[in-house]
């Protein structure tokens, strides 16, 4: 049993992941459940390559970087508490300031 | 009294023929287009197209902030604004003139402050965020909020567009997405990352669309919504979350009830010298 | 030989900076786009803001074919190429003198037929379909499948935008998707049906960046896709079918080897004096 | 026991059908499966007000209508054969001209 994921980064936020947008995980099922915490940290320890400070600050990820979870704004669905479900589609994106 | 309301003469009637026989605006959507009143904060890649698409549809008065210096690099973003020449003042005046020979077109050029912006956007109905700086984007939005204006704030990077209606129908405002300011270390201006002019000038067609929307009373597509294009992919919609209550503007016990230093709130200033299209 | 290829001056490396700096696009990038010919066929709301951004990206020969007369009612969409006056070929040389002084620029003042169209389209790589009716649309596909040139197809009316990419990389073409043209009766133009102008301004930019990735061999995103704008709504991709078998231009036997009778073939003139926005 | 379906009509369409572009509509599950097919024929008794021949022509749509079902090209799936699931979107969608 397994819980796989497609992460996609975006506006920027997929250059601290060797610039691909795109990854398709999987993660183990662990006695504990996994939440968009946990999975923060796979990421920190996983596909950060440097600077993991540019992607997550204080448990959570850093300021101007949107969390979505299937299309929808992880404030809806309890931020960092969510408890991920298999095939979950969750985006972080970088917001633009440039025009 | 009804007869103070403006409406429309043959001449507008034969220019806007194909907006008026659409059932959704008419002789009176028409006439709300030209009594309404749009500020645009920045005329580079997003603020140049929206503004021509303004005045071409209609809006009855522009105002267009920019204290931006020409740079050949902003050429191909920059593009509408230009075809008359280098100086932004006497383009937008012939343009104006050109498009729309009924409206009324302000530009300001100036650096939108603290100072200054809350009395510049309470003489208008609709502003649009065509900014390129963080610190803008504050001020920009903490002045609506304060005087209750609707914003539709689009942003431009590389091959990638963002769109969104702040501060409408419950919708939440800039601060509500994002309560603390990024890291400026992890902010990117167009100098810096590269934009596809093309990629602006998409973004910028949509936020005058939105505002043509709200002036004539109908639903915005991106209230508490937010449209995402990647030139390599597609468009994609995302469900936002409402009005914070506890947002520090927009929220039930506002902490801040007047303009603050957004330079020093963001730690970044506004007139970073490599943005090549900020506005202060 | 290698020094047949033209590469970059510093001008052009100056006012290109902000895409040369994308990883994507690059020198070689740049240098593709300069070395491409782009030929768009209607000079209205679609035609007229793709011309632009792709003389703004660096597009090294744009040809511009269209036969209309400038009507007010125009002036909402077409809105860029009025800024310096009123005739058309005019206008359309300014205009690229001020945004790529070294681009060329052919404007053809006439209309495209299945006599012209062949030896028109050969000479170009990428073909966009900017037209107002349904038999200039099938003549075009049709010269396109025969030259072999992927067209890129944008269409608006009232508050909605279709856009997608035919003849490319085993998608289909037009004929594959409608093998038989509409009823006459259930055409509707821009005249008739009304438009607001922003919106084929919109989808005129995405038809000049799916042509900005095809000439520097990026991949289209609306190949075998289709792109659904409505204005109340927001954007939706849509999975077309692939090019068909059965097809009788694009097909394993094509019966169409030569260009037909359009206007007999869709029952409808080209030269409709309703459409403000025909090219024939 | 019934098929619910959620209708669209645009880009003109939608004015065959009383200017509504959304329909959301419950077939009854009878003997035979609900196809494409049966699903015209349904549309053309109980939406099409007037003038079915814009819309249906000789037992399909009219040439220039595109049917997509879930976002697909009907051609992908089998046209009038394709076999109605619960929940499906499908999509009338008049092509463009305009310019
Ligand atoms: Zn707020
Ligand atoms: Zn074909």
């Amino acid at each position: 049993m397994s819980l796989n994921l497609k992460l996609e980064f975006s506006g920027g936020a997929e250059l601290l992941v060797n610039k691909v947008k795109n990854h398709d995980i999987t993660l183990p099922i662990s006695s504990k459940l996994w939440t968009l915490r946990g999975l923060l940290d796979w990421i920190k320890d996983n596909l950060l390559a440097e600077r993991p400070e540019l992607f997550i600050q204080g448990g959570s990820v850093r300021p101007g970087i949107l969390v979505l979870v299937n299309d929808a704004d992880w404030e809806l669905l309890g931020e960092l508490e969510y408890e991920l479900q298999d095939n979950d589609h969750i985006v972080f994106i970088s917001t633009l300031h440039g025009g | 009294s009804v007869n103070s309301e403006p409406t429309l003469d043959n001449e507008e009637i034969a220019r806007y023929s194909r907006q008026l026989i659409l059932p959704e605006l008419g002789i009176s959507g028409q006439v709300k287009l030209k009594n309404s009143r749009v500020l645009i904060i920045g005329c580079g890649g997003l603020g140049c197209p929206a503004a021509i698409y303004l005045a071409a549809a209609g809006i009855g008065c522009i105002g267009l902030v920019d204290f931006d210096e020409v740079e050949l690099s902003n050429l191909h973003r920059q593009i509408e604004l230009r075809l008359h020449g280098y100086c932004i003042k006497a383009c937008v005046s012939n343009l104006f003139i050109r498009l729309n020979s009924r409206a009324s077109c302000i530009p300001y050029h100036l650096a939108l402050t603290s100072e200054n912006a809350y009395q510049l956007i309470e003489k208008y109905d609709i502003v649009l965020d065509a900014t390129d700086n963080v610190a803008t984007r504050y001020l920009l939005n903490d002045a609506c909020i304060l005087t209750g204006k609707p914003l539709v704030s689009g942003s431009a990077l590389r091959f990638e567009g963002q769109l969104t209606v702040y501060n409408h129908n419950g919708g939440p405002c800039y601060r509500c997405l994002y309560p603390k300011p990024p890291p400026p270390e992890t902010v990117t201006n167009c100098s810096d990352g590269g934009v596809v002019g093309v990629v602006p000038g998409i973004i910028g067609g949509l936020q005058a669309l939105e505002a043509i929307k709200l002036a004539c009373g109908l639903p915005p597509s991106f209230s508490q919504s937010l449209l995402l294009f990647d030139a390599f992919s597609t468009f994609r919609t995302i469900k936002l979350r409402p009005k914070q209550r506890n947002c520090v503007i927009c929220g039930e016990s506002p902490s801040i009830t007047k303009l603050i230093d957004y330079e020093q709130f963001c730690g970044a200033k506004a007139t970073d010298k490599d943005a090549g299209l900020n506005v202060l």
